[in-house]
């Protein structure tokens, strides 16, 4: 199979004098446990070695090995990070599907592959660049299984040749990647100046893509966004997890769990500082979290979709009950299974409404990796400040793939432990009742288990409550409470973070995005102006709930687009309920295949609409 | 003749009834508030015992967390230890709320009332899940074989053939839910009955003094939907077919303990991880609770022969706990200060440089 | 504690010279588990047997015995069933509450109360009956738990004397009640003879209330909505039941049992024509319900609030797979554990994005009896059809309380088993494609496993896959699926009920409601033409997806009033979603108490909006 | 050896191998499609047996439904019986899944195939349950001690103190899912290994004779993250380890069971349901797989001294399975005609008039 049909982009149009310089893609088909990952990574961190910014997606199947995976590189001179439609150059190892993947090339496109493939026929407008792999790998090692990975990272000297990216910088990679496996080095090593021996030697360069040294990688990092909401996570000073597995989620917990064996054992005592504990399922998942929560602890869960649904019910509970729980979600294909190695952005309203009765939870939506960690810290301080739970709403590629980031900077605010009564507390004011609004914010007090104070005890139920705690059917407690509730999430508007806005002179066309759909609207705003001389005004959610930001901005904009990666426009609902949606002012632009959205669907889809002729597909069957 | 013989033993065992416990707190500083429950629940019964072991043990109230799921049994934990915090969660979850409440904070004392609906139809995942890990908390099952709140209906521990008043039958055989702690790998296993309050009372007490997971599967009859005679939850069948494994006194840590001259292999003492011991006396034959494939074998000759045996059936006192095997913090994890919890900006700084 | 606080209505203003005939509320406080029960309903039935319209709402503790319940009978001349606000008889029989019953009752109301009580100190503006019940009670029985059980039906045959309710007809309902037991019947006629004697010798009436012989309930049958759903069921041909118990959905699926053994065992074989198993929890409940759909059979589940929450994943299943099932929410007050044995609307949003991903799902909204017959049967033929799980919305105040009603109508139409190919089919054909859109309406083609074509078997799978059903990772055929599924969901307004409208020439204002809330409209619309003289258009929504008549509605007003029993004023959201909400149109009328909502309340908060003054719990944070 | 002795009695038991079976069908019929499965992996071996032992049987592929949960173990169905309706459900919820389809259609021959994650982790509950109610089915738990399709955590059936890639490390202990099937009154239940194809087969065609549920514990390794040596559900470990509790001849009901003569107590011989034949030969000591008692002691010994065990462990051919107690319709619910399920005017007449 291949990934995309065939895209529509004139490779002369952004040709600078005949070169593409620093600005194109390259995709590696390959089967997945084929040990392609690690040369994969070691090509694009070469590039990134020379200045360049990169990104790097993984396309994977939901299986362990054996079916096709593309691993795509995009170098980007002016650091989009989105995926790029179009592959400029393939180097296809894999037979399954490498005919298809050379069908859907535009002309011109490079094909670097394993000689025994032989590509060449099928079309006479690319470029070819054959390679012999395994027989090279046999020139330097004999084991048959070996050979194989051997094969993968002659690929990366090959394509380094042609495109000009430096040996000195592939070697340091290759040196940095193996650590302190000298063996594994040299092999590497030796391997890559083979592949780049013979396309030297057999080839000349016909194709146009060059990568050049520049300035924009010094200083920065590399790293996925599940590392980097873990790293988040450590430093906001969680100290339960409890988890159960499910792709894109696990590696949340499973670096976390490297991460705190290192920073977070207590130098004195030697003992941990933090519990993290694999659940049977994630009902309990869940309702360890809750419990830990409940007792104190800052506590978090890691799940996906389904993952979700089944939290369903707790989530109620630590609503109504008014307990402190991070609960992440990366998400990705739904429903139910859905393609749990597809990315998307559906689980808005799921989040949002989840539990039976009434009930508004609050959502964070980290767009980058600094995000990541920064958002991670946040939404332990709101939850505590809140005493109610908080989403962190991630996805498959910004959990999953690739990202150059500036490094993160160190949380300023202390941590926010919210409104908790000591004994002290107690002896002063001579008891309390945990559900009274005494701040008129609507945010109780509580009392931590363990308290040494006779007034410290509470009773916490799901059932109906009065301010004292006490159980009550009572409809005038059951009001106050579900008002007071309504009312925090009032409240909860000062707290979360406020939107990044952005407004151009003039411009009538307002977007607006969340998540990773941001990764690709600079691009897009690039291609609006280039290509259509429309400015547009630009707002990025960050969190449910909404806040007046939000209001200005529509009203400030003829028309706004609600772009995200569904197929129902789940945010653009909430956004209409907010803000109204007066003669069809706010449309809709979806992206729900599972691949991460491009800037160029984008700008068609808006251009669509501009020029009154939205249909199809992503029409928006509310205006 | 038995309950006198148990009398005696009693005296022996119960710290004479003082004013004040060594918390220097009186029994009514372990009450709660008043129950809703029906009069003549046994729930009720288990709530007093409870009450009492509390007390007698000087239990400090606010180190107290009180956990359960839904059901009648569910609302007990309102009844008793009125200044402890407790949690009320959802139908069939107590154990992961337990648990991460114990992950949260060690030091505090747990336990968790249940019904065997709430443990043994929604919740035996759970369930056998929290025995595994040894979670340190004492689980108690109401068991009355019904549902009680929402009516009776059958739940997994019913009688095969019994008929609910609608009539319906129950086809499906019970789960015994001692057997399966023991095959969970369950460290402190027992099973009483809420109309022998003194051997429940010592059996919690000891379950107090126990470091890992303590079941107490307790039958305790539904007035309401399940007390006909035919119904092995019932008041009458249970107090005619009780059969103690053995008489069970309990000598808290903090009192001396008398050498009593026994006959040879006529008592047992285990010492708990406390210093408590709990020390069985012979009644029909010598039997071993440290020993698992013995106990098996007891409860299912027991269950074959329609005995409804009661008494401590297993116990491992030095088994590890979930908490030992996570080698936490003496400090529990909620209180940490953020010195503890948030590494320094150098170690940001390294991260970041790994990244780069 | 008591059940309301004292409500604004002037007795003089509805007294028609001096008497209130037929038309007043009498409340019955006592405790759950007193046995109180038969003596309500014998006093209920015995008034309707007068041909007097009733209505019956029992609000009872979430325990089994011992706590504050009041029994409300409801005589309405007009046939008003809704709640009515203010007590106009109160026969106080619970120490407990006597007080506080007493206190929020209004002026020169009426008090029957156990004279051992003494409340007539309490206030002088009220007309005190005392009677000694248990000293009755003892001159005819000496079992002290059984004289319990007598003064109950003592205080029916006072209150029969003083209302001018018919003995002959009391006795012939305590006849029908205890059927053959001779003894129950004699014992208790005679107690209520005890106790209209009583009240005979020792009061004279100086109340306004009386109760006169009518014609309006002949033929009339008095049922609750869960016996009716179960009915409905029943003669839906539902051949699974699979459900969990939980209040206050627990009779549904009892009653069925009930009806399903006498009505549904083969004449012939004398075996069960259907299953009824009750499962470990929720989610067993579910899953077994589905599996059954899989394989052709018309199954169902039924639950309350938590119940929703936990099968929201295997919701999600069935609505990706295309698997039929029926689903009963018989809501009670959430969120979490909430109120259980009080009444809400308060699962609309939850059931209709239920499961993580993009989700819509179908569900119909029963007002009355007869709907909760009809919708019932209704929700198995839409579920075949469309092949997608269908909810019947109901909720305690309908399933639990006594209504009255018209008989029930044999269904007309055959069952719709939807589109299933048999063997013969699959020979004809020469096979088929489980997901593909054969006749344009996005309802694809199902086989049953088991049927005997080698074309017959697919695979069914959570996961991506594609129109064949096999397992499928392409964009394109993720993006067909779901296409199809939102076509689907299209396709469905033309299956669905249509909603009830009503309009009145001229009106400006549209009140629209759904499901229990309807009981209260009738009322109102008389109140505001009466009070306000304000006429309005009605619609009564019956199910979800919305039809396009609920466009015409909104257009053919100016303000728009959603009245519902949920404090989101969730369904008022989609509304606003489905026809947007030009400035502020679309107005939340909400009551969210756990109480039945009442006439008055709407009333009274549509004309607060009218006057332009809409503030408070109730104001609407998003006009 | 054994191998050898094996080979012996099967070419007593095979049905010379023809070119189609008694269906009409060959093996071919009987296929899925290709695996996508880690080459090597246990599961593979499994769908192969299962292949052949339903085309040795003559089972109609469209009476079969093949049901799962989420798992590498639970994409199987996918690759064997192809034509067969099949349904891949949630992770650890097939239980419920199977129950429903069997009670829409009771003439279904219903497979289950899951994961020691599905089953013993998440799906605990839902397992239990389904075996307490008997639901005539084979439930296959395709056993490698680690959530492979996740990449490599721990199952609940994971070996004490084994290691993960990343180094974390299991301490708590694993649940014997043959136990607990006998506790929770399943009534055929086995224990085999993918590496053991002959003995597979034939505990697959008990299975299939078995009016009950039928559960087959097989160790099934994961040659991606659970395959060191050191490992209990590695092929090394279960080779070498695997002890036969009897060797396995199954007769089905339509092969003419010659008489072979035996010594005393040399064989012992089982008669299914639906009249094939179980014959055990005696290996090391005379085993009796209908005694619940014995196969308790027996799984508890060989468990404590390391044992792998294999073979038939428990059987009770004539227990009622839960179709039997609702006492349905012979003809499947999913096919009853509208006269059969929609009663007539007058009945709603009758419930109408008892309502007035
Ligand atoms: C998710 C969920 N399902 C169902 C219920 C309804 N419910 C409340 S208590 C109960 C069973 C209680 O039985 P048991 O645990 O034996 O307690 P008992 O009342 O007998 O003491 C049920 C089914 C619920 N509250 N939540
Ligand atoms: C609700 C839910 N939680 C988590 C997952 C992720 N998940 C898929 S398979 C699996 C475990 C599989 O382990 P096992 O059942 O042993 O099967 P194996 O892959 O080892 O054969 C998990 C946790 C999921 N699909 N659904
Ligand atoms: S219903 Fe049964 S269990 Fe519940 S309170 Fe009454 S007696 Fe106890
Ligand atoms: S990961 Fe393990 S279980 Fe999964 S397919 Fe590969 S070998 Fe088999
Ligand atoms: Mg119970
Ligand atoms: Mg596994």
């Amino acid at each position: 199979m291949s990934i995309q049909s065939r895209p529509q982009e004139d490779l002369q149009q952004n040709r600078a004098e005949g070169e593409i310089v620093n600005d194109f893609s390259i995709q590696v088909a390959t089967v997945n446990g084929s040990g392609s990952q690690s040369s994969n990574n070691i090509l694009m961190r070469a590039i990134f070695q020379m200045g360049v910014p990169i990104s790097g997606k993984n396309l994977f199947p939901s299986n362990i090995a054996g079916l096709p995976t593309w691993f795509t590189i995009r170098a980007s001179k002016d650091g989009y990070a989105g995926r790029k439609k179009e592959i400029d150059a393939l180097i296809a190892m894999n037979p399954q599907t490498a005919r298809e993947d050379v069908e859907t090339l535009q002309e011109s496109r490079v094909v670097i592959y394993d000689e025994k493939l032989n590509l060449s026929q099928i079309r006479d407008d690319l470029i070819y660049y054959p390679v012999p792999f395994s027989d090279l790998a046999g020139q330097i090692i004999k084991d048959v299984r070996l050979r194989r990975l051997i094969a993968n990272i002659i690929y990366v000297g090959s394509a380094a040749e042609l495109f000009g990216i430096e040996m000195a910088e592939v070697e340091s990679v290759i040196a940095k990647w193996f650590k302190t496996k000298q063996k594994a080095i040299d092999l590497n090593i030796q391997a890559a100046h083979l592949g780049a021996q013979y396309v030297r030697e057999n080839h000349t360069k016909s194709d146009c893509f060059r990568i050049e040294r520049m300035e924009k990688t010094q200083g920065k990092i590399i790293i996925d966004g599940n590392s980097a909401c873990a790293l988040g996570s450590v430093f906001a000073g969680a100290t339960v997890l409890t988890w159960y597995p499910i792709t894109p989620s696990s590696s949340v917990a499973e670096t976390m769990a490297d991460y705190m064996g290192r920073y977070r054992m207590d130098p004195e005592t030697g003992k941990a500082t933090f519990a993290i504990v694999q659940a049977e399922d994630e009902l309990a998942a869940i309702g360890m979290a809750i419990g830990a929560g409940w007792a104190g602890a800052r506590s978090m869960t890691t799940t996906s979709g389904p993952g979700i649904s089944l939290m369903s019910e707790f989530v109620g509970l630590a609503y109504f009950t008014e307990i402190p729980v991070v609960i992440f979600d990366i998400q990705r294909v739904g429903p139910s299974t859905g393609l749990p190695t597809r990315t998307s952005q559906g689980d808005v309203a799921a989040l949002f409404y989840l539990s039976h009765g009434d009930t508004k939870h609050v959502v964070l939506f980290p767009a980058s990796m600094k995000e990541c960690f920064d958002l991670s810290i946040q939404a332990f301080d709101l939850s505590e400040r809140l005493q109610q739970p908080v989403f962190v709403a991630s996805d498959l590629d910004l959990g999953m793939n690739t990202w150059m980031s500036d490094p993160f900077d160190y949380p300023e605010r202390p941590l926010d432990r919210g409104k908790v009564l000591t004994a002290e507390d107690l002896e002063r004011l001579g008891g309390f009742a945990r559900y009274k609004d005494v701040d008129g914010d609507a945010i109780p007090y509580r009392t931590l288990p363990g308290t040494d104070h006779p007034a410290a005890g509470y009773f916490t139920r799901g059932s109906g409550h009065n301010e004292e705690a006490r159980y009550s059917e009572r409809p005038e407690d059951y009001l106050t409470l579900m008002d007071r509730l309504a009312k925090k999430y009032e409240t909860a508007k000062k707290f979360v973070p406020e939107p990044i806005v952005q407004f151009s002179n003039g411009a009538e066309v307002g977007i607006i995005t969340y998540g990773t759909t941001d990764a690709a609207m600079e691009e897009c705003q690039e291609q609006l102006r280039q290509e259509q001389g429309v400015d547009i005004n630009y707002l990025r959610i960050r969190a449910l709930p909404f806040t007046h930001h939000l209001h200005e901005f529509v009203s400030r904009c003829q028309r706004v687009y609600v772009v995200e990666q569904n197929r129902d426009g789940q945010m653009g609902d909430l956004i209409r309920l907010e803000v109204g949606n007066e003669e069809g002012k706010i449309r809709k632009v979806l992206h729900y295949s599972g691949l991460p959205i491009d800037a160029r669907s984008i700008t068609d889809q808006v251009m669509e609409y501009e020029k009154g002729s939205a249909q199809g597909n992503h029409d928006d069957s509310h205006t | 003749m038995r309950k006198g013989a148990l009398k005696v033993i009693m005296t022996i065992r119960t710290p004479k009834p003082k004013k004040v416990n060594r918390a220097g707190l009186t029994i009514s500083d372990y009450k709660g508030s008043p129950s809703t429950l029906c009069s003549g629940c046994g729930h009720d019964a288990i709530s007093s015992q409870i009450t009492k072991a509390f007390y007698e043990m000087g239990v400090k109230p606010h180190q107290v967390a009180k956990m359960s799921g839904i059901g009648c049994s569910s609302k007990t934990p309102a009844y008793f230890l009125g200044s402890s915090h407790g949690f009320n969660g959802v139908h069939g979850r107590m154990p992961s709320l337990a648990t991460g409440a114990l992950l949260g904070n060690r030091d505090l004392i747990c336990i968790g009332l249940s019904g065997d609906g709430d443990t043994a139809s929604i919740g035996l995942g759970q369930f056998c899940h929290l025995l595994r890990r040894n979670i340190p908390m004492i689980y108690v099952i109401e068991n009355n074989g019904v549902y009680g709140l929402t009516k009776g209906q059958f739940s997994a521990t019913a009688d095969i053939g019994s008929k609910q008043k609608s009539g319906v039958i129950n086809d499906l055989p019970p789960i015994d839910c001692c057997t399966l702690a023991i095959e969970m790998g369950c460290s402190y296993v027992a099973r009483s009955f809420a109309g022998d309050p003194k051997q429940l009372v010592a059996l919690l007490q000891g379950a107090l003094s126990h470091s890992g997971t303590a079941m107490l599967d307790v039958i305790s009859p539904c007035v309401t939907f399940n007390n006909q005679e035919s119904s092995t939850k019932s008041y009458k069948w249970a107090k005619e077919h009780e059969e103690l494994l053995h008489q069970i006194d309990f000598v808290p840590y903090f009192e001396p303990i008398e050498t009593v001259e026994y006959a040879e292999g006529v008592m047992r003492e285990v010492e708990m991880h406390d210093g408590s011991h709990i020390r069985l006396r012979k009644l029909n034959q010598d039997y071993d609770p440290m020993n698992k494939n013995s106990a098996l074998s007891m409860l299912r000759e027991t269950r074959d022969s329609g005995e409804f045996l009661t008494g401590l059936i297993y116990v491992n006192p030095v088994a590890k706990n979930f908490l030992d095997l996570l080698d936490l913090s003496e400090t529990p994890l909620a209180v940490l200060a953020q010195e503890k919890v948030r590494p320094g900006p150098e170690v940001l700084e390294e991260a970041m440089r790994e990244l780069m």
